[in-house]
This record gives C-alpha cells, sequence and structure tokens, in this order.
C-alpha cells in the first residue's frame, strides 16, 4: 500500500482528534509542567519530526496530559533541520516560554549545537540526536540521551555480519556527512577488528538524484555484502534503483536502522526492501514495544518507525523522571541519579542510563524486512542485548 | 590637417548577410561629418565598431594616430571617442543633473571615488543652463518628455569633452524645432569637437554638417560637401528621392 | 542617530537575555540583508550565493577564535578579509556574466564553498559543524552575555549602515546604480562595469564579512546551513520584505522574518506558507518593500 | 574489472537517462524563458505537482500510461490559472522582479502541497512493462530508464518540431520579435503567451511524473529539481533548442561521471567543471545572437 489516499483521510481525522485534545481546558491544579521540544517540522526531516511529535503526544493523552499528577505543557518548536533555528528556538523555549524541560533535536548538528547552549543556561535536556560525541566529547552534565549513538549500530552490525558470514568482502555505500562517516566507520573498525574484509568505500553527496552510477559501480565490484547508510529520500532511491538494477537478492544488503525505517522507508520502497539486514535500537516486532506500537496503530497510522517511537520512549523517561523526582524533575542533580540508580521500561526495552555520560544503553536488533500481509516488517531476528557506547573511553 | 579619425576598408559580415563592405572615410578635428542613408545601409553597425562594441571582420579604425581596433569600447571612450544611440539611453531613476555628472565625473577621473573628487553637480548644471533644462535639473528622467530625455541623452557625452562625438540619429523623436536646437547647442558647446551625425532627416545632415558621407547596402557611395551631395544624381536616385525627402 | 542609540540604551537596560540576543542576531543578518541590497538593490546583480559570504566570515572567524581565542578586533579583522577574499574570486568569475548567469555562477560557487565545509571535517567539523567556542572579548572585557553582544551588535550595524550610506552616496555608488539602469551607456560614457560592480562586490563582501564574524558567538555554533544557498535565499526573501533599495530595509526584513519564524511556528505548521505569502503580497502591492512603503505614506 | 565494456555502457546509458530527465525537466524552464524572457522559479512546484499526480493515478489501476497526460493536463491547469494571475502582469518587468514573484509563489506551493499530501516520501507503482531490465555484457541495465531515455527524445523532438517547423511556432517566434506586428495580423500575443506558459508547466509537469520513477516524491523536491534545471538551460545557454540539449547532456554526463570517477569529490567536481565551462562560455553553450544593440 503506498498510496497516502486512505491515510489521508485518517491524518485529516487525526488532526481533528488532536485539536480537540489540545483544546480541552487544562486541569488547573499544580504549576504545570513546561516542556519544550524541539524537532523539524519541516525541512528534509519533516516527516521525521511529525513522527516524533506524534509519539510524545499520544503517551501525553495516555497519560491524561499528567505526568505525577502534574499537567503537563509541551510547546513544540520547528528547527528546520538547521542548527542556527535550533539554537534560535532553544533560547527562545528557555528565555521566553521560561520550560522546565527541554527535548528533542533529530539533526546531530543541531544536537550538536544545542550542547553548549542548554549546558551554559543549566537548562535539563533529553538531547535526541545520535552523533557519537554527544555521548563523548560532547556529552554534558545537563544532557540525558535516551536513544542510540551512532556506533551502537555501526559496530552490532559489524558483529552480526561476522557472526551470519564470517570472511565476507563488505563494500560500503552511505552520504557523505557527518553520520555516514560515523556508522560506516565505526562498521569497517569494529569488523576488521573482528578479522573482517572491507572493499571498496563509496560515498555519495547526501540528496544523490541518481544511484545508478553508484549501483553498476557496486555490481561490478562483485562484493559479497554491501553495507549502508542512506536516509529519508536518499534511502528511498536506493532501494528501488537497488532492486531496479536487479542487485536485489544478488548482493546481500546489510544497513542502518534509518534506511529501512518503518514509517519513513519502508511504505514508500514496498518489495524493494524485502530481505533487507538492519541494525536498530526500535523494531515494530520487539515485544518491548508491542503496547506501544497497538496504541500507534489505534490512531491510524500504520507501524511505528524510529522517531514515533523515540518521542514517545522521551516522554516515557520524562514521565519516569517527573514520577521518580516528586513531581520536580528541575531538582536535576536529584532527578539524574533517580534516573541513574535504575533502568526506565520504555518502547525502546530495559533502559539503564550510563552515569558517565548520560547516555542509554539499549538493546540493538538485527531486524529483517519480510512481507507480513503485504507489508514490509521489520522483523527482530535477533538482538544485542544492553550495548554501551564506550563513551568517553572511545 | 591629419584627421582624428580614419576608416580605412571596414567589413563586417553577418552569417552570408554583408552589413558592411569595404568602408572608409576620415574625419579631421573639429570638422562635422554627417552619415546618411536608407535603413539597412549600415550605419548603426559602423557606428558600434569604431565605438569598439563590435568587431569588424576586415579594415581598421584609427584614431589621433593609432589604431584602436583591440581597445575596449570604455578605453576607446577615455581616448575621447564618445557617443550616443539610437534610442535614449538615459538613467530613468536618477536627476538629469546626475545624469550629467555621471559623464562629467568620468571626464575628471573621480566616477569610481568613495572619498574625495568632485561630484560634478556643478559642470553639470552648467550644461543644463546652457540647453535651457536648467529648471529641470532636478526631475526624474523618467518623468520627463521624450525631446526632454533626447537632450539630456545627448548632453551626456559632450559632458566628456570628447574629440570625436558619435551621434545616432540625436533628433528622432523631436520636432524640427527641437532637433534645430539640440544641435545648435551640440554646435555651440564643442566648437572643437569633430561629429560624426547620423540622422534620418536630410535637411538637418545637409545644415548641419561640412562634409557628407553617404551610404548604401553596407558601402560608401559618395562622399562631399553638402551641396555636391544634393546634386549628386546617385545619391537622389538610392536615398533623396526628391529634395527634402526622407 | 541619537534616537537610535537612545533606543538602544532603553533595550539593553530593560530587556531580557533571550531578546537581548534575539536583537543582535537581527542586527548582524540585517548587516547581511543591507550588504546583499548593494549588490542586487543598487547594482542589480542578483545574487544567490551571498551566503558563502556571510557565512564563509563565520566559519573562518570560528576557526581563528578556537585558535587564537575570540578578541573582537581580530575577529572583526578575520571576518572582513575572509569576506573581501571570497567577494573577490566571486567578483572575479562572476562579474562578466549578467542577469540569470549571474544567479547560477553565485549559486555554484557558494555551493561549492558548501561542499568544502560540509567535507573538510578536520577543519570546518563537517556537517557537525563547529562548537566550544571561547567567547568574545575585547582587551581585558569578556563580552560572552546576551547584553554585551547587543551592545556589540548595535555599533557595527549603524556603521555598516554608515558605511553604505556613504558608499551610495559617492561617485562609485552613484556609478553602480548606472551599470544597473543602463550597463550599455556606462560602458559608452568609458566606464569599466567590471570596476564598478567589483568594488561593489568587495564592500558588500566586507560588509557581510563583519556581521558574519559575529554570528558564531551569537550561537556559540556554526555550521554547514550557515553557507549553504537556502540561507542566502533566505537573505533575498528578508531584502524583499524589507525593501530593495533602502539600506535600512534591510533591518526590518530581518525582524519580520525571524520574528515569523520564532514566533508563529509554535502555533502553526503553516508558517512557510505566512513566510510566502507575506514575500508574494510585497511583491505585489510593495515593491519597494517595507521600507518603500513607509517612505510612501511618509510622503 | 571483468566485463569493462559494459560496465562502460551502462554508465553512459546511466548518464543518458539522467540527461533526459534534466533535458525535459529543463524544456519546460526554458521555453518560457526564451520565448517570452521570462524566469519562472515555480517551475519546480509544477514538477513536484506532476509527480504526485502521476503517483496517484498509477496508485488508482486506470490505465497506466494515461498518468503522463493526466499530470500534463494537472499541471497546464496550474499554469493556466496562473498565468491569469499574477504572471501576467509580470512578463514585461525585469527578470529580477519575476524571480522574486515566482520563487515567493514557490514558497506557497511547497506548503499547500506538503500541507495537503504531506511529508512523506511516495513512489510511484510502476507497471509491469516498465519493470524490466536488460543486460548489457553482464550488467544490469533497467527497461524503465530506457524508457527515460525514449521520452526524453520524442517529446524532445516534438516539440523540436512544433516550435521550429509549423506555422504556430513561426506565430510564436515572431511574437516573441515584434509582438506588435503579429497583432497588426490579427493575432491576440496574449493568447499566444497563455498559450506557451500552459505548454512549459505542463511539460513540469509531465517530467515529473516521468521522474517520479527515479526521483520519488517528497516536500522539497521542488527546489533539488528547480536548480537542476536552472543549471541545465543556464549552461546550455539561454533561449535556444540546441542550447537546452546540449545543457542536459553536459549536465548529465558531469554529475554522472564525477559520480563515477570521483566519487568522495563529486559535487565540488562537478560544479566547478560547470563554472569553469561558463567562464569559458560566459552566455552558455550555444549562445543565442545579442538582443540588444
Amino acid at each position: 500500500m503506498k498510496l497516502p489516499h486512505q491515510r489521508l483521510t485518517r491524518r485529516l481525522a487525526l488532526g481533528g482528534l488532536a485539536a480537540t485534545t489540545l483544546a480541552a481546558p487544562a486541569r488547573a491544579q499544580a504549576r504545570p509542567l513546561k516542556i519544550g521540544m524541539i524537532t523539524s517540522l519541516s525541512g528534509p526531516f519533516a516527516a521525521l519530526g511529525e513522527s516524533m511529535r506524534g509519539g510524545m503526544r499520544l503517551l501525553l493523552t495516555q497519560s491524561g496530559e499528567r505526568f505525577a499528577d502534574r499537567p503537563v505543557e509541551l510547546i513544540v518548536e520547528d528547527d528546520q533541520a538547521r542548527p542556527d533555528d535550533g539554537v534560535r528556538k532553544a533560547r527562545k523555549l528557555i528565555g521566553q516560554d521560561r520550560v522546565d524541560l527541554l527535548c528533542g533535536v533529530i539533526h546531530s548538528g543541531v544536537a550538536l549545537a544545542l550542547r553548549d547552549v542548554v549546558t551554559e543556561a543549566r537548562m535539563p535536556t533529553f538531547l535526541l540526536g545520535s552523533a557519537n560525541d554527544l555521548a563523548r566529547r560532547a556529552a554534558s552534565p545537563f544532557i540525558l540521551r535516551p536513544t542510540k549513538t551512532n556506533w551502537m549500530l555501526g559496530s552490532t552490525a559489524a558483529q552480526r555480519t561476522h557472526q551470519t558470514h564470517p570472511g565476507a568482502r563488505v563494500v560500503t555505500a552511505a552520504s557523505d556527512y557527518a553520520a555516514g562517516r560515523e556508522f560506516v566507520g565505526d562498521f569497517a573498525t569494529t569488523y576488521q577488528g573482528l578479522g573482517g574484509r572491507i572493499g571498496r568505500q563509496f560515498w555519495t553527496p547526501l540528496g544523490t538524484p541518481d544511484f545508478g552510477p553508484l549501483l553498476t559501480a557496486i555490481a561490478a565490484e562483485r562484493p559479497d555484502s554491501v553495507y549502508v547508510f542512506f536516509a529519508g529520500s536518499d534511502a528511498v532511491r536506493f532501494l528501488r534503483q537497488w532492486k531496479e538494477y536487479r542487485l536485489a537478492g544478488r548482493i546481500r544488503l546489510m544497513a542502518t536502522g534509518a534506511c529501512f525505517d518503518q514509517e519513513d522507508v519502508l511504505p514508500a520502497v514496498g518489495d524493494a526492501a524485502l530481505g533487507g539486514i538492519n541494525t536498530f535500537h526500535q523494531s515494530p516486532t520487539a515485544p518491548s514495544s508491542a503496547a506501544f506500537v497497538e496504541a500507534w496503530g489505534a490512531t491510524g497510522k500504520g507501524l511505528p518507525g524510529e522517531f514515533s517511537t523515540t518521542g514517545y520512549v522521551c516522554g516515557q523517561v520524562i514521565r519516569t523522571a517527573t514520577e521518580r523526582s516528586g513531581g520536580n524533575p528541575t531538582d536535576w542533580p536529584r532527578t539524574q541519579q533517580a534516573l541513574f540508580d535504575a533502568p526506565v521500561e520504555t518502547a525502546f526495552g530495559r533502559m539503564p542510563f550510563d552515569p558517565r555520560n548520560g547516555q542509554a544503553i539499549l538493546d540493538i536488533h538485527v531486524n529483517e524486512v519480510r512481507a507480513v500481509d503485504g507489508a514490509m516488517v521489520n522483523t527482530v531476528v535477533y538482538t544485542f542485548p544492553q550495548i554501551r557506547d564506550p563513551g568517553p573511553d572511545a | 590637417m591629419t584627421p582624428i579619425l580614419a576608416l580605412n576598408g571596414i567589413t563586417k559580415r553577418f552569417g552570408a548577410f554583408t552589413a558592411l563592405d569595404d568602408v572608409g572615410f576620415t574625419i579631421r578635428p573639429g570638422e562635422a561629418v554627417g552619415l546618411i542613408g536608407p535603413n539597412g545601409a549600415g550605419k548603426t553597425t559602423l557606428f558600434n565598431i569604431i565605438t569598439g562594441f563590435l568587431r569588424a571582420d576586415a579594415g581598421s579604425v584609427r584614431f589621433a594616430d593609432r589604431t584602436i581596433d583591440t581597445v575596449a569600447p570604455a578605453r576607446r571612450v577615455a581616448l575621447g571617442l564618445a557617443r550616443t544611440f539610437q534610442t535614449a539611453m538615459v538613467f530613468p531613476g536618477l536627476t538629469a543633473r546626475e545624469n550629467i555628472a555621471m559623464a562629467v565625473r568620468r571626464r575628471a577621473g573621480d566616477g569610481l571615488r568613495w572619498f574625495g573628487g568632485a561630484s560634478g553637480t556643478d559642470a553639470a548644471s552648467r550644461l543644463l543652463d546652457d540647453a535651457g533644462l536648467a529648471h529641470r535639473a532636478d526631475t526624474l528622467l523618467r518623468d520627463m518628455s521624450h525631446g526632454e530625455r533626447r537632450i539630456v541623452d545627448a548632453l551626456m557625452p559632450l559632458a566628456l569633452s570628447p574629440r570625436v562625438l558619435l551621434l545616432d540619429e540625436p533628433t528622432a523623436g523631436l520636432t524640427r524645432a527641437e532637433g534645430e536646437r539640440l544641435l545648435d547647442i551640440l554646435r555651440r558647446q564643442h566648437a572643437g569637437t569633430a561629429l560624426l551625425l547620423v540622422a534620418h532627416d536630410v535637411d538637418i545632415v545637409l545644415g548641419h554638417c561640412d562634409r557628407v558621407v553617404v551610404m548604401e547596402l553596407g558601402r560608401v557611395i559618395r562622399i562631399g560637401t553638402p551641396a555636391e551631395v544634393r546634386d549628386d544624381a546617385e545619391v537622389r536616385r538610392a536615398y533623396l528621392g526628391s529634395p527634402g525627402g526622407c | 542617530m541619537i534616537r537610535v542609540i537612545a533606543a538602544a540604551a532603553v533595550v539593553a537596560l530593560f530587556a531580557d537575555d533571550y531578546l537581548l540576543r534575539f536583537l543582535a542576531e537581527i542586527l548582524l543578518f540585517g548587516v547581511a540583508v543591507m550588504s546583499l541590497d548593494i549588490l542586487i538593490g543598487f547594482g542589480g546583480l542578483m545574487s544567490l550565493g551571498h551566503a558563502a559570504l556571510f557565512g564563509g566570515a563565520a566559519y573562518a572567524a570560528a576557526i581563528v577564535a578556537r585558535q587564537w581565542g575570540g578578541d573582537l578586533v581580530l575577529m572583526l579583522g578575520t571576518g572582513m578579509a575572509t569576506g573581501l577574499v571570497l567577494a573577490a574570486v566571486m567578483g572575479v568569475v562572476v562579474l562578466r556574466s549578467g542577469q540569470l548567469f549571474l544567479l547560477i555562477m553565485t549559486l555554484l560557487l557558494a555551493q561549492m564553498l558548501w561542499e568544502v565545509a560540509f567535507h573538510w571535517r578536520d577543519v570546518t567539523g563537517g556537517a557537525d559543524g563547529l562548537r566550544g567556542l571561547p567567547a568574545l572579548s575585547l582587551g581585558p572585557w569578556a563580552l560572552s552575555g546576551a547584553r554585551a553582544l547587543f551592545l556589540v551588535a548595535v555599533p557595527l550595524a549603524v556603521v555598516a549602515f554608515l558605511v553604505a550610506r556613504s558608499f551610495i552616496a559617492a561617485p562609485i555608488g552613484r556609478a553602480l546604480v548606472g551599470t544597473r539602469e543602463e550597463p550599455i551607456r556606462m560602458t559608452a560614457l568609458g566606464y569599466s562595469l567590471f570596476a564598478v560592480r567589483f568594488r561593489a562586490m568587495m564592500v558588500a563582501g566586507a560588509m557581510a564579512g563583519a556581521a558574519g564574524a559575529l554570528l558564531p558567538f551569537v550561537n556559540q555554533y556554526v555550521g554547514p546551513q550557515s553557507v549553504h544557498w537556502t540561507l542566502s535565499a533566505t537573505l533575498v526573501i528578508m531584502l524583499v520584505i524589507g525593501g530593495i533599495g533602502s539600506l535600512w530595509g534591510g533591518f526590518i526584513g530581518s525582524a519580520v522574518y525571524l520574528g515569523i519564524q520564532t514566533y508563529l511556528s509554535a502555533y502553526t505548521d503553516r508558517w512557510q506558507l505566512l513566510v510566502g505569502l507575506v514575500f508574494v503580497l510585497t511583491v505585489l502591492l510593495l515593491p519597494n518593500g517595507v521600507a518603500g512603503g513607509v517612505r510612501r505614506w511618509r510622503s | 574489472m571483468p566485463d569493462a565494456l559494459g560496465y562502460g555502457a551502462v554508465q553512459t546509458l546511466n548518464a543518458l537517462s539522467f540527461s533526459a530527465l534534466l533535458l525535459l525537466n529543463g524544456l519546460g524552464l526554458s521555453v518560457v524563458l526564451s520565448l517570452m524572457n521570462f524566469v519562472n522559479l515555480a517551475h519546480g512546484s509544477f514538477f513536484l505537482l506532476g509527480s504526485y499526480v502521476a503517483i496517484f493515478w498509477l496508485g488508482s489501476g486506470a490505465p497506466w500510461w494515461l498518468a503522463f497526460p493526466a499530470a500534463f493536463l494537472a499541471a497546464g491547469l496550474a499554469g493556466l490559472l496562473l498565468d491569469r494571475f499574477p504572471f501576467r502582469r509580470f512578463y514585461a518587468r525585469p527578470h529580477l522582479m519575476q524571480v522574486l514573484l515566482t520563487y515567493g509563489l514557490s514558497l506557497i506551493f511547497a506548503d499547500l502541497m506538503r500541507w495537503g499530501i504531506g511529508a512523506q516520501i511516495l513512489t510511484p507503482e510502476l507497471p509491469d512493462m516498465l519493470k524490466g531490465v536488460v543486460f548489457i555484457g553482464d550488467m544490469p541495465f533497467p527497461i524503465f530508464r530506457l524508457f527515460l531515455i525514449g521520452a526524453g527524445t520524442v517529446l524532445g523532438l516534438a516539440l523540436w518540431l512544433l516550435l521550429d517547423r509549423t506555422i504556430w511556432g513561426a506565430v510564436l517566434r515572431a511574437a516573441v520579435t515584434d509582438r506588435g506586428i503579429v497583432e497588426t495580423l490579427g493575432i491576440d500575443t496574449r493568447r499566444v503567451f497563455t498559450v506557451v506558459l500552459v505548454l512549459s508547466a505542463g511539460l513540469g509537469g509531465l517530467s515529473g511524473a516521468l521522474g517520479a520513477g527515479m526521483l520519488a516524491a517528497y516536500p522539497g523536491l521542488d527546489e533539488e529539481v528547480l536548480l537542476l534545471a536552472l543549471v541545465t538551460v543556464v549552461v546550455g545557454g539561454l533561449g535556444s533548442f540546441g542550447g537546452s540539449v546540449a545543457g542536459a547532456l553536459v549536465v548529465g554526463f558531469t554529475l554522472t561521471f564525477s559520480k563515477v570517477w570521483l566519487p568522495e569529490f563529486a559535487n565540488l567536481a562537478a560544479f566547478g567543471a560547470l563554472v569553469l565551462l561558463l567562464l569559458v562560455r560566459p552566455a552558455g553553450i550555444v549562445a543565442p545572437a545579442l538582443r540588444r544593440l
């Protein structure tokens, strides 16, 4: 089902629903907990940003718009996937809206740009970008990270390749920017550490219209396996053309989860994704996310992908933080300690936080894209339990 | 006296069409030469070649005893070769005074300065005064009448104090009286400047010029004094038809 | 002028940190838009690569600051020098062509700079950009707070405005207007179009560079978005809303644009539609922008 | 490399298919630019509209080949409305004002489409006929891309015949050179311009329909496509049909082979090459004759 037709009407209905929830009079009691969310509602990550906001909104609705009996007010700001705009929005949320907590961000550049701003403002922040540096040099005492780092996915992909196809010659192809370099770099380092062979490494500009030349070059290389990182429209084009050039089935395709994102990519590429293997901290078939998947599906949006789950999980973590701090998560040292002391149960599974850098320790799933009732579904075939980023040791 | 401007064997083709064919004549300092000929005779093309806006296929342009064939248009102006265009090319968003001051400053070498240097407005005002346009000095060109624009257009190159001034149809669209006045100004202002004048109005050319060059289909068919040209049978056939006609 | 200084002083005394920093950003963008106005409004040179000068200077300042500290004079010097160099390169390459060719050439050149910024990870931080910058300082004083930044941005904007105004009023500025209105006539008057336009390009580059040099200190970050062509397009939008050909309109334009973006996007996802509508309505109804409208209404 | 010949052939075909897309896309832009001297930066919106129309059409089960005329008509209709207001008022204005107006409109259209359709990425369901692949040596090449090359060639030729070889084309070119004379012949030049704009918009929509198979459709595609079209047209040289063809080939081959040979510096190399080309030929590959003087 690639047509958004049906989804369109559902979407409108849902919009109406969201509007009524918004309009419901806030139950005045304690001073509401103000949460500022920065995400990309326009620009290249617009669809992801809407998902992130949707996930957070779903959790709020489920929680009756209250955490630990304290009303919650969510203010969402658009960063357009531009760091400068993200910084300005963060300053507005902090300085003008006087939010108690900050969360969000998809684009790692925005996340890194916010790092110094929230640290200087001593603003408790749940930061969702995934650059490795966020858990390493750019870690901050004011930042908790209830999501993955790129290393977690790249290194597990290498381990999995080594597990299932030891000795395979792997060629890599990725979008040439920070995230692609990290995924592929971590993959290659880990894989070579395990004694694997890395062939040619291809890099393509972000936003490549035509993957034909790359695919022809890969076909000429005849590798056993290809490890790729593409996201959004790049992923859609790459996978469709991967099939058009008849590489599907001939060469094993291993990718980061974003390349097969359940919400963003799979509906658009259809069976071109069939059989694709990816490592991801999110999967609609992971047992821990079952309840969320059902609730998300009930809103008419189909299966959730990374960012709707991330938005939801971020909400879960903030809710837990509020509960454990007796309704006052802004008492940051106490909140932080409470989260370090015991893991949080989330749709990503059991989530302990690493006290060294505030980075979540996550289960990383190996997904295979399988056809379930005609739809492409990321199906968990293996799980690396409790992966912890090397953090400051790296 | 040596000529200030000498054309020798100028030829220009556009594809299969020959616009100019072996054109040559000279202009002496201070002399007023008229250039007449029917449409398509190649007058404007010749202007563009003399001023460097077009490159000739053959032949050479000598100005003040040096060959200037490879000199860029703007440099030729600096040497003392100024021109107007068939349609008035003025700066519509600037006042009359500013239009002319643009030329004055260039002449004084101040055109590209940020600090210091003359603003050129005094000299511009004087020129406008002479032309009887003092009352319009602060009017934007876009708000002026066609005739006034033509006059400002002709005053601009004059402000450069050129040694040779090429005027392409300066009287087009003006009444006879306006045209006469414009030429009066030109002749009065620049006693030392040589003129090359193209005009449709033959009487104006014959009345104001010392010599006349007649062109037809890219070739010079006659050079002579106004009286000689007026009496030439070939010229009559090619161009004049009946005396005073156009 | 006295009124401007008085207003700035009042704002600096009473506004909160957030607002001050926001105003400082508006002023810096305003200077960049004003420098673009010299090119587009007065020179008719439609550039889609202005962010290269603005953002290029921001990068240069950030890189230098990480090495040698954020001394204000050093930063302004670095920014202006970078702006001048980039403008000179761009000028030499693009100024031989006109109109659409210029648009595309500036776009291509600016995108080449973006490619460099995006990929040269060792120096520019690649897609992640540069952060962890030292605070801006002037001699012994640290200028890290919002108020200090605002108090640096105001004089910068005032000086930039005076410089731009004097440039436009000077013979070179008049000549620039001439090259826009009737380039062929300018040639026939003996002006070299290239010489005129190149000087305008240099002035615009230095101004955009000076403003760009301070941008990393307002955001404590600089990334490849600041040299991307979309930022160039944003500067054009600001220019049009503010008013082409009216120097100070640049500040209005940047205030309107950043205001819409910052204050409306929390309420509606359709803020870009609004920006588009404001932009098109300006083009249709106020061809000279808000500044032009104000001028017309006054007279 | 076992099959250098097949490899080279397929990479060349890759470049050709991309060039075909650039050509179709650039032609629409170039038609209004060369014939009406109108710069339309909203052209990318026509492209994206065409993509969406084709995707919905192909998903609806109606005969697949009708998707292309449908996209042409939809975008053409949008062009017709825009011609009425506000384009017509800007035909005689300077390029700068046209650039500003149409860029502003493209912002509005982008957000309207995003509002109506959403931000997700959509792809068309291609008919089985076009899904196959041919092997050159042992390198695969998709039939859909051969279809693109074919469509580009046929449409390009048709347009060339229409504009250069029919009386209607002659009227059109005459209307551009001298509006007055054509009007004295009793032809309403305003209507001629309307037709050209509709044709251009339709071509944009059509190329969007064809391009969706390669590029998919999502908010932001309009901008990417517009830039490619502008570069194509400018590199080729404004105002000539041959220029658009040359521009499409040069840009297509430059972008493709920079990816093949210098993958890490692909864009930098390609942009550099195009800038260099424009430096050597400041008016594009096929420069039209001077308009003024």
